[in-house]
């Protein structure tokens, strides 16, 4: 059934997609980060589509590869059944990494692109209030990102005669993406 | 019941409009005031008051301890609201890169803690999806799978409540539901060998068998569960006060609650019948014959029904379960998925080496992703998992339920009353470990 | 009166005031993640931890004298346990329930504090993930032991009480802005050294 | 030759100066090492050991041959064996006798390829590839006898992997997983051999583990040609042995450890350290003399454990020396100096560099300028910058001359005296600055490294003026200099050295520096900032810059993208060979 789906965008919109594809039986789409929004919108009013729940978004980092982010959207149609994960590339340059923001589209996009900035620090343009949601808002850096160290602790406060930890925070270098705040 | 497929129309949607909004779910001016009322209300008007900013948790009781609700108040009315979560985000996702698929278990039994057996199963199921042995899965161990999970199902429902009645001030039903939720955790006790945490279900199978005397002591238990929500049910939904602050408190429209990501009993409170076991039947659920139940008008009460319905549904499958389920191995009968028997390891090489490599290395799911969803005690639980070859997921993404719910308790506690944000905030069952991960 | 009874009465008197404190208990429950099913279970019918005369939760910490930390503490929650800490009137004790309040667990990433007491001084550790209930009333009753023999922290940092009144009102913490999350001990004191 | 040599004690002669008291080292030998410095090495070529085996990739202008296995036609070198033309096509055939750097036994027959118009299976290691052959490595006959002499192999192999040093790392671990994963079917008690036989000054054997693959035998004979290792006995009773009285202590024994697939040969100084899966693998380059050996440093989180060959066929081919292996002992966490120290205080960074710009200031200073042969290219050339704009006198000194031989030692136990010396360019050497400095002759003094044995006599002199150390490690040196700024030590820095072959060798850091650690060319640009003079670029600039220079591309990657220093994770990785 998803299938349909495929064929639909490559009628619909074969400038968006940047490539198709079927892997374990979940159908992807990546799409150019300027049709993204176009996308999103025809396949959540469409009558073939009727994508009208924004099932989870996230973000992966594939550090090393450009362009590093890949926000990933999966999309669930109540009246039909089907699904479709679309995925948009996202570079990481500070000035290059943003996605336009679907907060018009679901409600559900609000925490969720909330959540993808906080933990990886991809910037949803347009978003009313882009703040952090899970971390605090002292924390600097992007936890969730590869080059993050997992015993980065940054901590707010501390017993003067706290037992020692073995926190990473002290060794991150200045120049390095992990003091990076983008 | 049938599942409709189309949505019903939802009760008229008064929830956005704050102003004329109040907390009784009607519509202002439906109800003419006495003229005594009239001139005091009048005079309250000309009152020089002030609105208040208001700082509910995060260490309030009835938020659970994770979710900090920063509340502008006028009078009683709540005029504007920022629900602030993450005080219980504990790094599911750095945590699972660096452990290996088996080790994942125990960190997915802490995402919903209140029904761990129903993340297990979702875990596994996504972990086999990859390997493409869903297929292959024994027919006992999706049995099993099915029996554990409705179990957790029950006892999730259960928690969520006696935790929200209580915190309206029946403490009998706390301690009721609480009897009734022990019964469960014993049989998953028995099983699993934990009360809560239970890391029973492996890839490709179960850990081991159910005890020789679950059948019985299952039915047994199914009884006294049942007694224990009859009278739960006696108790309240006859009860004023009660019905009061349930009934019409914390609408939310069906086209809002799809919009927000809404997904198991909230959904379905709405009156739209999403469920994953009902309209994408993984495992063996197709077997069963239960009900999908819904209720209109999406408010306390609509969630509160669901949930008790929904306890009976998931003890039909369980008795239904336990008469359909067949003999035969609980795990697949795959060396390189299944860890060897104790005596192999000990005694053989060849035993230690392939329990050595299982637990130092992992078993190497194939490179690729998928995004598996199973039905969890609040909705639709989702794992997204990038394998990149190795024993250790690149990515493990969960989508929770709560999170997506817990988003919408500003729109939903909006013009409310203060006090309401409890049965509000108490209906939508967030549980933290899984809404912050 | 003699100098060894102006210490021996004052002390019976402590023994005397420890015995009351040990067995009428309020418990502030400081409850975040999975423990908490636990501790429900704990106040539950069947262990039934009002049977140690700690039944009573007062979810206000002005009124409670033991502070149980239920579940994972991460770095953003730890101010707000310290606050409540700081409310709490001496003296008080702190129960860390669970191995996450004890030293993080199996929680070692940027977010969870490795253990409450990072924060805070902890009287006693139960582990377990969660602890079953009866390693939870294990735990009570091992801090009513040290309750008696005077061995509580906030107990060693008062020192005698009873030798001077009940309590010696100058260690009780300033209750005012959010900066007393960060006052240590002997700084909590006014700063005209007027005692309240 | 080597085998002569005295014991080399556990840690390198002049490598580390653990805390104090320090004995100050004879003026003869800062004398030898002066002389040792003042010159560049001549630039012999020295080539790496040769490797009997022919690697599979044609060369142009020589002869290939053209074979078809599993149905895949591949141009190979004439002369390679089916193994390392498989190897080409991605086909790893499970083996453990062949070693691509010894000569080939075939005596494991765990390699089994089933070769068209040849009645039985041939080992692949052995089987030189012919024109037109047409060989299956994936035929049932194929994974038959694979997996029957894994079975075969398992049969009295003892049940250690708990306790076993090489878990995790294991051929035979990998290979069981890959071709075997049957259960065992033999019930009859296993052979019991010596367990842990001291046979040497690094290695202890474990008869029980070894699978008798004969690679450490090899070794000994043809790369050392000490030849200490030998099978004695027959059948299931024959085990790995050395003749009585001759240990195997000769300067290259612990590649036995690398080689042997199993866990049968451990090395005292690693053995029940740590467990392999635990470690994370950096590429980068040994600093224990001008060899410039390409080396793997293994470490966890920012403690190092071992130093591991890394195949390069121009430097090292697969080997390494017991001496270099244990410099990573001089990244010792407790000798770290991790924050500025100005006068016995500890200050913070900004504050010592603002101390130091302060006290060279001034016009007609006299300053002088200490390279090091064991920094990397850039610091020395930040020095140099740095050197001409104070207008200083240059010296160069180094670390005295250590033992040597005709495989991979080399005297010279510099890893950069030639970079150094081109660095500096004009150099004087260190009697000469003693006696100058003891005449007061200067007014500062900047130390590019901490390790230098100085004479007595300059360092009583260094009391009396301004003296810099840029030191990573705690040392007499650094104790005595009065203003000691916290340098990256070669585990944590991106640099390059050059080797006494001329070549340029890669440091590539494994964690992130602790405290105010930082790179000496980053401190040295500090500096020329504080003084006011132009910015000289940070560490990773000049590394750009040197691969540009020497047209390196590893290099280039690893300063243009800063993924590519991560890490990697030995969890997975294969026993070497």
């Amino acid at each position: 059934m998803a299938q349909r789906v495929l064929e639909f965008l490559q009628r619909e919109r074969p400038l968006a997609l940047a490539e198709t594809g079927s892997h374990v039986g979940d159908e992807i789409a990546v799409v150019h980060r300027e049709h993204l929004v176009e996308v999103l919108t025809l396949l959540r009013d469409h009558e073939q589509m009727r994508m009208n729940m924004l099932s989870d978004l996230t973000v992966v980092d594939y550090l090393g590869q450009t362009p590093r982010f890949e926000v990933v959207y999966q999309l669930y149609s109540i009246p039909h059944k089907h699904r479709l994960r679309v995925k948009v590339l996202v570079d990481e340059t500070p000035g290059e990494c943003w996605v336009p923001t679907a907060t018009g589209l679901w409600y559900a996009a609000n925490w969720a692109e909330r959540e993808a900035w906080d933990l990886y620090g991809v910037r949803f343009e347009g978003h009313p209030d882009l703040r952090r949601i899970l971390m605090y808002e002292e924390f600097v850096g992007h936890p969730l990102r590869k080059d993050y160290p997992q015993n980065g602790r940054q901590p707010l406060i501390r017993r003067p005669d706290a037992p020692p930890t073995d926190d990473q925070t002290t060794r991150l270098m200045p120049d390095s993406h992990d003091r990076r705040v983008s | 019941m049938s599942a409709p497929t189309t949505l019903p129309s939802a009760r008229p949607v008064a929830h956005t409009i704050a102003e004329t909004y109040d907390h009784r779910g009607r519509q202002a001016g439906e109800m003419p005031l006495s003229p005594s009322m009239q001139q005091f209300a009048d005079e309250a008007e000309r009152l020089p008051t002030d609105e208040l900013i208001l700082n509910m948790g995060p260490s309030h009781p009835a938020m659970h301890g994770t979710v900090r609700c920063v509340l502008r108040v006028d009078g009683e009315t709540i005029k504007d609201a920022d629900v602030q979560i993450g005080y219980l985000h504990r790094g599911f996702e750095k945590e699972s890169e660096a452990a290996t698929y088996t080790q994942i278990f125990p960190y997915v039994d802490r995402l919903n803690y209140v029904s761990p057996m129903l993340n297990n199963v979702g875990f596994a199921m996504a972990v086999e999806k990859l390997l493409g042995i869903t297929a292959q899965i024994p027919e006992r161990a999706e049995y099993i799978r099915v029996i554990v999970g409705e179990l957790a199902r029950v006892a999730d429902h259960l928690t969520c409540l006696s935790a929200a009645i209580s915190e309206l001030g029946g403490l009998t039903v706390f301690f009721w539901g609480n009897r009734a939720r022990e019964h469960v955790w014993e049989l998953l006790e028995d099983v699993s060998g934990a009360r809560m945490t239970h890391s029973y279900c492996r890839i490709g199978g179960v850990a081991w068998d159910l005890t020789r005397d679950f059948d019985e002591k299952c039915r047994g238990k199914i009884a006294k569960i049942r007694g224990l929500v009859v009278d739960i049910r006696k108790l309240v939904e006859r009860n004023r006060i009660f019905l009061d602050r349930m009934e019409g408190v914390g609408c939310i429209s069906a086209h809002d609650a799809i919009s927000y990501g809404f997904t198991g009993p909230c959904l379905r409170a709405c009156g739209v019948a999403y469920d994953v076991r009902k309209d994408h039947p993984y495992s063996v659920y197709d077997h069963f014959d239960f009900d999908v139940p819904i209720a209109d008008g999406g408010d306390n009460l609509a969630r509160y029904l669901v949930r008790i319905e929904e306890m009976e549904q998931s003890l039909r499958i369980v008795e239904q379960a336990l008469v359909q389920i067949p003999p035969g191995a609980v795990i697949v009968d795959d060396p390189l998925i299944a860890l060897p028997a104790k005596r192999e390891v000990y005694n053989s090489i060849e035993g230690m080496i392939a329990h050595f490599k299982h637990i130092m290395d992992g078993l190497v799911v194939p490179a690729g992703e998928a995004y598996s969803f199973t039905e969890g005690g609040n909705g639709e639980l989702g794992f997204y998992i990038v394998a990149d070859g190795t024993g250790r997921p690149y990515k493990n993404r969960c989508r929770p339920p709560c999170f997506y719910i817990t988003a919408a308790l500003r729109q939903m506690i909006l013009g409310a009353n203060l006090a309401d944000v409890v049965p509000i905030f108490g209906s939508i069952n967030m549980i933290g470990g899984e809404c912050d991960r | 009166m003699t100098e060894s009874s102006a210490s021996y009465v004052p002390t019976l008197l402590q023994d005397a005031v420890n015995w009351a404190q040990k067995y009428s208990l309020f418990t502030y429950p400081f409850a975040t993640a999975c423990c908490a099913m636990e501790f429900m279970s704990t106040m539950g019918p069947r262990y039934d931890i009002a049977r140690f005369g700690a039944e009573f939760p007062r979810f206000s910490p002005r009124q409670a004298d033991l502070l149980i930390v239920i579940g994972t503490i991460t770095e953003r929650q730890a101010p707000v346990l310290r606050r409540v800490y700081d409310q709490m009137p001496d003296p008080k004790w702190v129960m860390a329930f669970g191995v996450c309040a004890s030293t993080g667990g199996f929680y070692q990433n940027y977010t969870v504090t490795p253990g409450a007491d990072q924060v805070i001084p902890v009287d006693v550790y139960v582990p377990g993930c969660p602890p079953r209930p009866e390693q939870v009333l294990d735990g009570l009753m091992t801090l009513q032991r040290r309750i008696q023999e005077h061995r509580g922290n906030c107990q060693q940092d008062i020192g005698n009480t009873a030798a001077i009144g009940y309590t010696d009102r100058r260690k009780l913490p300033v209750l005012q802005d959010g900066t007393s999350m960060t006052l240590l001990p002997d700084e909590r004191l006014p700063q005209d050294g007027r005692v309240r | 030759m080597t085998s002569s040599d005295p014991p080399v004690p556990s840690r390198p002669r002049s490598a580390t100066i653990i805390l104090p008291p320090a004995p100050p080292p004879p003026p003869t030998a800062a004398r030898a090492a002066a002389s040792s410095t003042v010159k560049p090495p001549e630039n012999r070529d020295a080539p790496a050991p040769v490797a009997p085996n022919l690697a599979a990739t044609p060369v142009p202008g020589e002869p290939t041959v053209t074979l078809t296995i599993d149905g895949e036609t591949i141009e190979v070198r004439k002369g390679t064996n089916v193994l390392e033309a498989a190897k080409l096509l991605g086909r790893d055939i499970c083996h453990f006798c062949y070693h691509p750097g010894l000569t080939i036994a075939a005596n494991c027959r765990q390699c089994l390829v089933e070769v068209e118009k040849n009645p039985k299976l041939q080992p692949s290691c052995q089987q030189i590839v012919g024109e037109g052959m047409v060989v299956h490595t994936e035929s049932p006959a194929v994974l038959e006898a694979r997996r029957a002499m894994l079975e075969f192999t398992l049969k009295n192999h003892p049940i250690d992997c708990p306790i076993c040093d090489k878990a995790g790392e294991c051929t035979l671990q990998r290979h069981y997983m890959d071709h075997n994963h049957h259960l065992t079917r033999v019930d009859v008690a296993k052979i019991r051999k010596p367990k842990h036989k001291d046979i040497g000054r690094e290695i202890v054997l474990d008869a029980e583990r070894c699978i008798l693959c004969s690679r450490c035998v090899r070794f000994c004979e043809e790369i050392p040609g000490t030849g200490e290792l030998a099978m004695t006995f027959r059948g299931d009773h024959e085990i790995l042995d050395i003749a009585e009285g001759h240990p195997l202590d000769n300067a290259y024994s612990i590649n036995v450890v690398d080689i042997c697939p199993v866990g049968a040969l451990t090395s005292k100084d690693f053995r029940f350290a740590i467990r392999a899966w635990e470690l994370k693998a950096t590429p980068t380059t040994c600093q224990g003399c001008a060899t410039g050996c390409a080396v793997e440093l293994h470490h966890k989180h920012e403690n190092a454990y071992r130093v591991m060959p890394r195949h390069d066929p121009a430097v090292n081919g697969h080997w390494m020396c017991d001496e270099g292996r244990y410099t990573y002992k001089e990244l010792d966490a407790d000798a770290r100096i991790r924050h500025a120290r100005v006068d016995g205080q500890q200050v913070p960074l900004d504050h010592a560099i603002a101390a130091v710009a302060k006290r060279l200031q001034g016009r007609n200073k006299k300053v002088a300028a200490v390279f090091s042969g064991t920094s990397t290219n850039e610091s020395n050339r930040a020095l140099d910058d740095l050197a001409t704009m104070l207008g200083a006198e240059r010296f160069v000194l180094g670390r005295p001359p250590g033992k040597t031989d005709e495989l991979l030692r080399d005297a010279d136990k510099n890893a950069n005296m030639r970079g150094a010396i081109a660095a500096a360019g004009a150099a004087k050497h260190e009697g000469e600055l003693g006696l100058e400095l003891a005449g007061r002759a200067y007014d500062a003094v900047i130390f590019l490294d901490g390790t230098f044995e100085l004479s007595e006599v300059v360092r009583s002199a260094l009391g009396a003026i301004t003296s810099v150390c840029l030191s990573d490690r705690v040392t007499a040196l650094a104790q005595a200099c009065a203003i000691v700024l916290p340098a990256t030590s070669w585990g944590e820095s991106l640099g390059t050295t050059i080797n006494r072959q001329g070549r340029l060798r890669v440091l590539q850091p494994a964690w992130r520096p602790e405290g105010d650690r930082r790179d000496r060319a980053d401190l040295i640009r500090e500096i020329a900032l504080a003084l006011g003079e132009r910015d000289l670029g940070s560490g990773r600039d000049r590394a750009r810059a040197i691969a540009e220079e020497f047209d390196h591309d590893g290099l280039r990657q690893l300063t243009t993208t800063p993924a590519a220093t991560r890490p990697t994770l030995l969890r997975f990785s294969h026993s070497r060979g």
